[in-house]
């Protein structure tokens, strides 16, 4: 099995799902050290892809790239812009395909992440969404059945929640209030890790 | 929050609706309800266009520049927020005459995002487009690392120079570079009172004492140089003067400009006290002011303080700064 | 008291002192240090001169509108208190060009008793003057009593029509007249949110609580129509509309103008979303509107809170509001 | 005996010193239900007029003008103005003598409370400086000495206070402040009260 745009339009239905359901969850951690809107980013990003499900084509890059562009439409938020950077990334890499093997996923998540580092200019540590990328990146390394590859992301994930928690935030809206930002969870990290969850369902 | 609004989440369409129907003369939507402004007249054929943008809550900036000798085009994000990159690119499309298009805008995280990812999109549609960064906030980085200063006030500037020099007919790599001439040639800094209320939000940007100001401070309740009971108007003037001076020394026969800039609720009765220190100082220096400005030409809505940005201007610059241009706020 | 300012008993003559550094194309000093501004070319032969005064605080009101095409002259008091009767008759002597003066101000007892007692003063030295008194606050009086009710934000318009009819070489009779024609023609209402500190008393006008907004309040504090609960942006347009339609009904193809006016605080941004409203309504009347004004154009510093003023044109009036006008405030 | 220059400036003199006594209880009066310069209006006043004093020519209605001229220039307050109205009067009525028999002082009185009316547009009752002072112009009626005339002045503004102290103001800045007026002594009245104090001594 690999990855297509019809497995691609179950996942968004489901993420879309899950994103409504922890939108307040979302804003609340947001705003307790910046805008407050992340949750909004993120159900009205993935709601826009749902709407236009019927209309994403077989090409996988170019389904990749339709979902990009739901979320350069409904957000001006940081979040937003990242995940279609993200996914413009992952577009490039499987343009003129229909499909892409689950032991590509490794090298998709790199090259979203590559992407998403170019265009925020924050490195790896600075407690963003960008350190739980990579965590989960690394546990699926070598892993080629997409659950087993969630269950590992997910715990990546969790860890480097974990790991992140009692640090500075170093980039951001929540930079400013980086003393503030230790003991609390990066709002980034929380969204990437209720989309795990959203798929695994 | 005491604002006069209706519901917050329409606060900046409203807003829109009303400044376009009151000045039809000089704004435009790009289409029905879209939050991207264009002159009445664009596309000017031919001419090099700017364009800029950013949260909404900043009046006369962004928006408001748009106009003759000014903007040809403007994204307006929610209050305090980043417009997205479809509606940065639909202004860039919009504003386009055919001679490409400069993106004139104040170094913020999310701005800086949208609007590179926007003139990659437009690459693509074979528009042209560069990119000049405000960034003239001293109080926000050290001089080694100019670059991640935060863009203010000095955006207005940016805005009437380069868009004088679009006016002459100049091609973009001209606009740029005197766009970023302008950039590299202000300074900025500001002084806090109170803070301001987003009305999503629907609560104050920061806490602050009832006897406390803070120096340095960004438009939006970034932290500054101190915090600290409030001074007398001379004292504040008499360091952020020193502050602008230190970064950017000046010598007997250099000619400046001066905006001293209410955020909001500072009257302008206040502003023309510190003036009055500000012009003092700049004679003491030998420094010669050119067209000075007072008033709110870059607020964060009801948020009391100051800031005050010298442009440094050369034969080039001077001249394009006293061009005509005209927009519903400023008019020169 | 959250101002940036030094010693509150320097504020106007430390403000004044900016003003006119700032803006030495527009404003001077009738004499050295004194509280009396004229235009930088008074006086101008043969051309009737206007002359206003009142309180400071009101930024632009009053001294701002001093320059071509707007007033001549200006006696300026301590923040909201009016300016002595030397000062007026200075301005007055400084002013006058030989054709005589128009004291046009606001209706506030101190002030008409010095204006009025300047003007005897000024008759014993053969200067000739009249009086008209901007009486457009219809929350301050019932229309009976007209002649009782306060002057705001409609002293704009009479400054901007009465200065373009001065400019047209008119005699002293014929700028009364236009001058007259205006103020009658005006009707203002104004809303407060907050109250404003004056800073020798050091203390709020007034006290209101967090969540409420004063109906038809007066721009010192005097009180209103109604006190309650804060309302939305609509329903306070539109019991302000309501009240000035009353007052002075429009009919299908009138011609209007209308400011929609901060008394300070308030940000372009809730203007906007204001005057949107208003220009809907006035659009569902059949009233065509002419040169809108959305902005600060007549202020009690920091207050919070909005005024509109609709000035009724007739072909006459239309025509001088179009007029070129210019001061550091304000462009036509 | 009779009213002349000389005499003007003796009392003059006195009513500036009673004046700074008494500045900063004129100011709280007035700072409760208006702007709180009554006393800095009648300080600086009666001492631009102790300026001149030496200036101040022997005919009475010159000399009159030029203590009327002293609160014109000093003050733009309704007081200030009120009370150069009112010494303007006596101006007029005195011009080109170099004296006024204490007999005409209620006639001088009657002229200057007819102008100050008339500049401020008050009624008697409204409860402002002129009930004072009608009282007062009324009180030492067929009186024709300074001493006599005094205290019977001082006596009837005594009465006037008390009797409008529970009305409220109906004129000027402490009118918005009606209801809070009520129970209060009106600034105006007991500035002149201090001036018959000043006079006295
Ligand atoms: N420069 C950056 N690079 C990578 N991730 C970032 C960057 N800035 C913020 N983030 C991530 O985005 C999250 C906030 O997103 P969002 O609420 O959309 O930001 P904002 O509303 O401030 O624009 C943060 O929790 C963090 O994980
Ligand atoms: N229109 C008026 N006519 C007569 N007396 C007046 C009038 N208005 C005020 N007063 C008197 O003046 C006093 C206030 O004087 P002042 O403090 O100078 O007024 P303001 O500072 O408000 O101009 C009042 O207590 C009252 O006695
Ligand atoms: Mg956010
Ligand atoms: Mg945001
Ligand atoms: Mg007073
Ligand atoms: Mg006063």
């Amino acid at each position: 099995m690999a990855l297509t745009t019809s497995i691609l339009k179950t996942a968004w239905t489901r993420v879309a799902a899950q994103m409504d359901a922890c939108k307040d969850e979302l804003n609340a951690l947001d705003g307790a050290v910046g805008d407050g809107d992340l949750g909004i980013t993120m159900s009205r990003g993935a709601r826009e892809v749902v709407e236009q499900l019927d209309a994403l084509p077989d090409d996988l890059g170019m389904a990749f790239m339709k979902t990009a562009q739901a979320f350069t439409k409904t957000s001006g938020s940081t979040f937003g812009t990242l995940i279609a950077t993200g996914l413009m990334a992952a577009a490039k890499a499987t343009k003129g395909r229909t499909e892409a093997p689950w032991s590509e996923m490794p090298a998709l998540l790199t090259g979203a992440l590559d992407a998403m580092k170019a265009r925020g200019k924050a490195e790896l540590g600075d407690k963003t969404v960008l350190d739980a990328l990579a965590a989960a990146r690394d546990a699926i390394q070598g892993k080629d059945d997409p659950a087993g590859q969630l269950a590992a992301a997910a715990a990546a994930v969790d860890a480097t929640l974990a790991a992140f928690r009692d640090k500075p935030n170093k980039v951001g809206r929540a930079r400013i209030f980086a003393e503030k930002t230790v003991g609390l969870d990066d709002p980034g990290m929380v969204a990437f890790r209720r989309v795990v969850d959203g798929l695994t369902k | 929050m005491k604002k006069l609004l209706n519901d917050p989440a329409k606060f900046v369409d409203e807003m829109l609706d009303g400044l376009c129907a009151a000045h039809p003369e000089f704004y435009r939507r790009a289409a029905p309800g879209a939050r991207v402004i264009v002159r009445a007249d664009a596309p000017v054929a031919g001419k090099v266009a700017i364009v800029s943008g950013g949260g909404s809550g900043h009046l006369p900036i962004f928006t408001g520049y748009v106009g003759p000798g000014l903007l040809d085009g403007c994204a307006i994000g929610e209050v305090f927020s980043s417009p997205s990159v479809e509606q940065i690119a639909d202004a860039m499309r919009a504003a386009n005459g055919g001679a490409g298009v400069l993106r004139l805008y104040g170094n913020y995280g999310g701005d800086c995002m949208n609007f590179d990812m926007a003139g990659e999109m437009l690459e693509m549609e074979d528009i042209p487009s560069t990119t000049v960064l405000l960034t003239d906030d001293v109080a926000s980085a050290k001089p080694e690392e100019r670059q991640k200063r935060r863009g203010v006030a000095g955006m207005v500037y940016a805005y009437k120079i380069a868009g004088a020099k679009a006016d002459t007919g100049a091609d973009l790599t001209e606009v740029t570079r005197v766009a970023q001439k302008v950039a590299d040639a202000c300074r900025s800094v500001g002084a806090a009172l109170t803070p301001c209320t987003v009305p999503l939000a629907g609560k104050p940007t920061f806490q602050i004492a009832d006897d406390e100001m803070e120096m340095g401070m960004g438009i939006h309740g970034e932290p500054g140089v101190w915090r600290g009971k409030l001074r007398t108007a001379d004292q504040v003037a008499a360091e952020m003067m020193d502050k602008l001076l230190a970064d950017q020394p000046l010598a007997r026969g250099d000619r400046v400009s001066i905006l001293v800039n209410s955020l909001g609720a500072t009257p302008p009765e206040e502003l023309y006290i510190l003036y009055r220190h500000a012009a003092a100082r700049l004679k003491d220096v030998g420094a010669e002011i050119v067209m000075p400005l007072v008033g709110r030409y870059a607020t964060s809505m009801e948020m009391a303080g100051v800031s005050f940005t010298i442009c440094k201007l050369d034969g080039e610059l001077e001249g394009l700064l006293k061009a005509p241009a005209a927009c519903a706020f400023w008019r020169v």
